[in-house]
């Protein structure tokens, strides 16, 4: 994993995982990441999640109504998502991996 | 009809239909927040209306022309000759079908129409002047704006856009004839790509810029690929002089440049197309009264959710303080603020923002420069390839500039990158997305890219830095 | 000259320098291997010669002649005359270029090229013959060999490519005259690249395919957009009718055709073109003695390092089984294996091979369709975006089309993309890159996509999927 100093100090992570940082009050920065350099990962944040324990406060926006769904409640249902699950998208982490991570795999 | 003083109320209220305003309107409404779009003009926008698009609707009819009538080499044997008059409204024939499409996907979407101009009441209202003599106001009510006023051309001393010489590039997009003699100044992207199209069409064009060259912030190496190409479509270009006044002559018009060092200039035209900037649009509307103050330039200063000082006021698009004034930009914008307002978990995060020039060869670029890189404190490595190697560009008879990349050496993210050649625009958009995903050169390399296209060059580039192209030498 | 047999010894021996084996081969030079090369007939082989860029070239021509012939509404009137012989000569000189460029590749790079054919004498040695009467021959022996010896075109019963009129793509690609009326047997995508190109320079032409609609293979709503547009180009096609011979006729060649319960058509023609597709080339080079057998279509079968049976010998590119026929192909199975020989750890493990048709409008695809997703045990979920709503395709005057992404509907990993429209084969790039990287709908649908391009279309498309798309409706 890279430490983040060679890197200008910036995180590299995708948009959704980004997002989702925001959404579990993740501070990215603190990540450690598993992708290849360094690249944060979903798995990465939902684990950093974890981490931190259940009761952290997003940091995102207030949640409002919309449609009659919630846009935080909709994803609280993804943190609260059983063992089973989580191994099972991580299994498809690793089958849709990257061409870098899948690399690493085999090196 | 309505005359007098009604007041209605909104959740979200926008002002301005142009690419951040009618995206920002839509989304919201998208995520079940009642929204009312106000729009004084046009919907979509300078974008729609002046901008964007129907310029490079022109760029298309001028290229197509210009192409076909010099192809002798391929065997193609053609005179065309170009009706300035139905280009323009074939032109605005697009031009309508899209802001007609907006104002349909508007409606789509559940956002409440509004026309007139908006000035603030205070913090939570607007006035809504319709135009036309006594049409009347009406006052909105709102829990959240979005400011989306966009930017006006900038007018220099000596051009009144009034006088009839004197183009915009709203008038350059309207003309229906093609000026024998233009002279541009400003050898930004419009000038740059108005020059273009207007040579093509026929025109003896002269660009006159201040700076020491076109395209200022573009690396030179890039410019110099468009600036060359200008020069073989014989344009005229005068770098250090600052356009100074134009007057009347018998046969047209002569307009005066001076030099840093007071030396004066004139060259003969039929018009004169001042294109040195734009400026954003927040002095007409009482933006005191909400609370708000803009910068001495008249920009609006945001947080990352795109909220200005006053919290349920937001602003996007070209009145933006620090992002690049862009219609993307301004849509993304607008989508942050729209999903803001919705309690999504969003904020203007792009790693990176890419920006195209429709000049020919086109420009494309998203995030760091080599320079930029090494000042970030990364050691960057590049990877070039040029597009004369390039099977699909040859057999498209554009193979003039090259794909850069730019990444971290020791990481290999990539960071940025330039292309200068045919259809760079549209190769953007894959830099432009590893960039966001934190993909590495490995990453770009190793994907396997359609033969023969021009993308193969983004694959090569990275393949170059990583010391291991095909198609083009390593260093 | 070297008359006589001499035995030399190399660590890899490629055979065939199309884009299976010259990448391999420059490859396995840059990771310090002593590669040979050896080539029969042509640098660059079938693609380069007598395939994708001779034929994208003619392209090229054909369309610049024909849009701008067909440009009124746009004020453009011009009559283009193509010298269909020019325009030849000019394709020549860029497949020139080209080839003489992968010689000085391979050259540049350390490889050793040979000019003969060569045949296996056993397991680790070749026997080459020269070309040309009394130059003798060589023997090679081998420590790793890549057979990459391509494919040819398949002859049908009843057309012999011996017989002027009988066109192979090949003649069709050096053809110095457009024929009044053309016949294509075929309508796959070499026939209907090839069907529009003479259409587009002035050709009647009909198009026979045996099965019920042209681009086998293809989704039908992908299909239809490019058989309207050959309709409007004024293609007769037939479909369920096999081609079953011809004859001269007192003015040119009458060709017939059967359907499957024996209904017999006649189409008077001055040329046929025989598309039906290509063999592997496995069975001119005594593959046997080093211990090789092909299936029995002639394909060689390998592992994910594109190992044959014999473990020191790799096949790439046409020859192979299962990988589709194409450059790209080719040239990422000679990376591979020749990274292999090399001892790094690489497999072709791509997820995805995206392909591209350059009909009008062009087609790009890569990974699944809704249809694969389902049977592969996902739930699809599905955005469209069609190019008529794109600001871009609108300037361009090309908005024939859509985008179309195939993801899971649970974690949003993009798994396909099917493009029909404008510039369809350099869009695909961003999808295929996007399945590369695991990449989510989210993923693509909040990248900053420049506009206005038609790459917008891919993020509007991946939008769609969610939802949320603002210049499209949603389902
Ligand atoms: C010639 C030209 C070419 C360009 N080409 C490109 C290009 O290729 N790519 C690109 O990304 N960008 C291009 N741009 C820039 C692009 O047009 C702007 O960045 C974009 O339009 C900004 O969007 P916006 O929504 O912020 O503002 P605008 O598009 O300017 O829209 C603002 C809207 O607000 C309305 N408005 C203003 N004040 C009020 C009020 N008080 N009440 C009600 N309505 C009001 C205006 O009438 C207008 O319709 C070009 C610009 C020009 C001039
Ligand atoms: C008209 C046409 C258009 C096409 N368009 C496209 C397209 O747009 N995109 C795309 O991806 N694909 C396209 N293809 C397919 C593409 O050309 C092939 O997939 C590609 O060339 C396969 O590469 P290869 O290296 O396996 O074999 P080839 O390119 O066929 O090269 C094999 C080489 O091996 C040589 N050789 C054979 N036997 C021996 C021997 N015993 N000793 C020495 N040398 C030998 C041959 O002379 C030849 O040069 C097209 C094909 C055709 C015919």
């Amino acid at each position: 994993a890279d430490d983040g100093s060679s890197s200008g100090g910036r995180v590299f992570a995708p948009p959704s995982v980004r997002r989702l940082a925001r959404e579990l009050g993740v501070d990215l920065d603190s990540v450690d990441g598993s992708g290849p350099s360094g690249r944060v990962t979903e798995g990465d944040v939902r684990a950093a999640a974890e981490d931190d324990g259940d009761g952290d406060e997003p940091n995102g926006p207030r949640t409002v109504q919309s449609n009659g769904k919630s846009a935080t409640a909709k994803r609280d249902e993804g943190t609260s998502a059983s063992a089973a699950a989580s191994a099972e998208s991580a299994d498809r982490e690793q089958t849709l991996a990257a061409p870098a991570t899948r690399a690493l795999a085999k090196e | 009809m309505v005359v007098g003083d009604i007041a209605t109320g909104t959740e979200l209220l926008v002002i301005g239909a142009g690419p951040g305003g009618y995206v920002a309107a839509i989304r919201a409404a998208q995520n079940g927040i009642d929204t009312t779009l106000v729009e004084k003009d046009a919907y979509g926008g300078t974008c729609l209306n002046y901008g964007c698009i129907p310029s490079k609707a022109l760029i298309t009819g001028a290229n197509l022309a210009h192409e076909a009538g010099n192809a002798e080499e391929m065997g193609i044997h053609a005179d065309p000759v170009v009706d300035m008059s139905q280009l323009r409204d074939w032109k605005s024939g697009v031009v309508d079908q899209l802001t007609g499409g907006v104002e349909k996907l508007c409606k789509a979407n559940g956002v409440n129409l509004v026309e007139g101009t908006a000035r603030f009441k205070d913090e939570n209202a607007v006035r809504i002047a319709h135009g036309g003599e006594g049409q009347g106001s009406e006052t909105i009510e709102f829990e959240h704006c979005i400011i989306a006023t966009g930017s006006r051309v900038i007018q220099i001393p000596g051009f009144d856009f009034g006088d009839e010489p004197v183009w915009s590039s709203r008038d350059a997009l309207e003309a229906d004839t093609v000026p024998e003699r233009l002279v541009v100044v400003g050898g930004g992207y419009i000038g740059m790509e108005l020059s273009t199209t207007f040579a093509k069409l026929g025109a003896d064009v002269t660009v006159v810029e201040m700076l020491d060259d076109i395209l200022p912030g573009y690396e030179s190496d890039v410019a110099r690929v468009v600036r060359e190409r200008a020069e073989d479509l014989g344009i005229d270009m005068h770098f250090g002089e600052g356009a100074s006044g134009w007057r009347d002559e018998d046969d047209g018009i002569m307009v005066t440049t001076e030099t840093e060092d007071g030396e004066e200039n004139e060259y003969r035209a039929d018009k004169v197309l001042v294109a040195v900037g734009r400026s954003p649009v927040t002095d007409t509307m009482d933006i005191e009264s909400a609370g708000l103050e803009a910068d001495d330039r008249g920009f609006l200063s945001v947080d990352e959710c795109r909220r200005t000082d006053v919290e349920h006021i937001y602003a996007v698009g070209d009145v933006v303080e620090d992002t690049p004034m862009l219609a993307h930009v301004a849509s993304k914008e607008g989508i942050v603020a729209a999903e803001h307002v919705a309690g999504e978990p969003v904020a203007f995060d792009s790693q990176a923002v890419p920006a195209a020039v429709f000049t020919d060869p086109e420009i494309g670029t998203v995030g760091m420069t080599e320079a930029d890189a090494e000042e970030a404190g990364f050691t960057p490595v590049v990877g070039q390839m040029p597009f004369r190697a390039s099977g699909r560009a040859l057999t498209t008879n554009h193979a003039d500039g090259f794909v850069r990349v730019v990444a971290d050496e020791e990481s290999g993210f990539v960071l940025g990158a330039q292309i200068v050649g045919p259809e760079a625009s549209e190769l953007i958009a894959e830099l432009a997305f590893a960039i966001e995903m934190g993909a590495t050169l490995e990453d770009v390399a190793s994907t396997i890219h359609t033969h023969p296209t021009l993308a193969e060059a983004v694959m090569e580039a990275a393949e170059n830095a990583l010391g291991q192209a095909i198609h083009t030498l390593n260093r």
